[in-house]
């Protein structure tokens, strides 16, 4: 390639096949920029020549579907180190409570954390499904999805079953109290949101 | 329907202190004059187009009118009646004018945000999931990453039941249309009632709902009302079926 | 940039970039790279060279602390076409005004927020933590939740970090616009003075 950069086109082509997941087709690219089937094909030719291997960290590969862009094979231990660990960034505060609820109460029902919560945990519930830290039990007679903690939330934590986890009590504001933590929690959640909570969607 | 819409409707204001510094700074208007009665009125209107009231959302309105109506009449009324702190005619404005500039101040970094956002427009970010190789299930790498103890503290943290929040009156409606609307609807069925005797004894943001109600009856075809002379008393008299007898008994008021 | 390609750091910079879904820092690079920062530095110092605006359909940007690839504007009428999706919709008023008070005050609550607008921002906050540009950050003393802005955030606003929001002093109204507005909200007030006693229906 020279020097001075890539013809519009070919730029356009690069941002298209830079965003798209899945290789896309000649067609859909001449489609998409707008532009005749020849200029495509010499505009994927630039491309072809700038991203020539050894060139640069990427290569323009040429699959069943179209073009699409990888990794150069030379990038792949970087990539692992940084990619392919498990994911443990600290928790939010919101993913923490929700975190906590179903730890302690397990199997409880997504409307029942936003209850003790005052606000919803969708979000929350949604990362910690995501990094396989819970995952659904079932449903609840109301047809609600319940949540668990997975073996990997017991790993992660250093604990060996769930019996290990801490007695909250040493965190109780007022550890007095006799009744059941589950309608406590709830009990506290309904007296923070000041107001009846909307029965949630499940 | 929410409030926000209702704002987004106007297109003039995002919030009571925008809509008042604006009207303050527009030179011919005085504070004195600004009309909130128009603002509910256009509400109404607003409302009437839709065809529905929706109780909730208007409950969630006059939570905004009311903030208007108070700081109003801070400036109007001589006496407080409620409890409030009487202020000088001088800390009024110098609270007014903080509030308004504070107000102010975020106006502007909101629409510096949103210049930032709509300079970014076409930087799009890649979004595709990783390749396989790197999605490969490591399970002997896990090792301990959280400390339990933040589940016990979170715990905790959940069982604590605060005192209520003190969020000013406007944070949380004591009274709603529905509570008002019934109370006057009792009062007329006994016939012709005022508007002060509908609202004896009760604090600000009652009084406001309470007209609002009133709005809604007239609107409604239940109630008229009538008022001679400005600030004088308001007479309210019953329509409808059943009105006819109360409203010849006690008269319907010369200043329709 | 040089026609023969990038040095083989800036080659794996560069994947590293094309595969990691979020900004990633100059530490984590070197990490991930089992580089020298100084080696990293010059590396990315290639990669700046080589996205210069104009030269490719991608920019290298730098956002909320660390460096990500992102398509250059002129590409956008055709990513439109191809991905069929909508760009990230403009914020209304409301939601602006929440967002730049999250922001400034960080960590700050929803009646914190209320009583800086005067109008409630619980519509505007739900869209916001919706669209993942704030996120809950713990409880105040009182049991209200608060709020900050998230990495997304500082991602789609285009900002290195939160120190280059400007200082919001700057748009403090000048000396005489203040004095102009005290004076009119002093003669309203001294007003009232004379005024006969307004009904409680005014």
């Amino acid at each position: 390639m020279s020097g001075s950069g890539l013809s519009p086109l070919a730029r356009t082509l690069e941002a298209l096949l830079f965003l798209s997941p899945e290789p896309v087709s000649a067609e859909d690219l001449a489609q998409a920029a707008d532009a005749w089937p020849d200029d495509v094909e010499q505009a994927v030719g630039e491309l072809r020549e700038a991203y020539a291997p050894g060139a640069r960290g990427l290569l323009l590969r040429e699959v069943a579907g179209g073009y699409t862009l990888a990794t150069a094979p030379e990038a792949e231990p970087a990539a692992r180190r940084l990619l392919a660990k498990p994911r443990t960034p600290p928790l939010t505060p919101a993913q923490a409570e929700t975190l906590a609820i179903i730890a302690y109460l397990q199997p409880v029902s997504r409307p029942e954390i936003t209850r003790i919560r005052g606000v919803s945990a969708d979000s929350a519930s949604a990362t910690l499904l995501e990094r396989g830290l819970v995952e659904e039990a079932g449903r609840s007679q109301f047809g609600a999805v319940l949540y668990r903690t997975t073996p990997l939330f017991l790993k992660l934590f250093g604990l060996g079953s769930l019996d290990d986890l801490p007695d909250p009590g040493q965190w109780d504001p007022t550890p007095e109290e006799e009744a059941d933590l589950r309608e406590r929690l709830l009990r506290a959640g309904e007296q923070r949101a000041g107001e009846p909570v909307a029965p949630a969607s499940s | 329907m929410t409030v926000s819409e209702l704002e987004l409707d106007l297109e003039v204001f995002s919030g009571p202190f925008d809509l008042l510094l604006t009207l303050v700074l527009r030179e011919e208007v005085d504070l004195l004059e600004v009309e909130l009665a128009d603002v509910v009125v256009g509400y109404l209107d607003f409302l009437a187009a839709r065809g529905d009231l929706d109780l909730e959302v208007a409950t969630e309105f006059l939570v905004l009118i009311a903030a208007l109506l108070e700081l109003k009449s801070r400036l109007m009324l001589p006496r407080e009646e409620d409890g409030l702190p009487e202020l000088e005619p001088g800390e009024a404005a110098e609270e007014l004018l903080a509030r308004m500039l504070e107000a102010r101040r975020y106006r502007h970094a909101a629409q510096h945000l949103a210049r930032l956002l709509a300079g970014e427009d076409g930087h799009r970010f890649r979004a595709a999931p990783l390749p396989r190789w790197l999605r490969r299930a490591t399970a002997g790498d896990v090792v301990a990453a959280y400390d339990p103890t933040q589940l016990g503290a979170a715990i905790g943290g959940l069982l604590r039941a605060p005192a209520p929040l003190d969020l000013r009156h406007l944070a949380t409606p004591r009274v709603t249309v529905a509570e008002r609307l019934s109370h006057l609807r009792a009062l007329l069925r006994h016939g012709a009632t005022s508007f002060d005797d509908a609202v004896r004894g009760a604090d600000r943001v009652t009084v406001a709902v309470t007209l609002f109600a009133l709005l809604e009856l007239y609107k409604q075809g239940e109630a008229t009302w009538s008022q001679d002379e400005p600030f004088g008393e308001i007479r309210v008299a019953p329509l409808g079926r059943g009105a006819a007898a109360n409203a010849t008994a006690h008269g319907n008021g010369g200043g329709r």
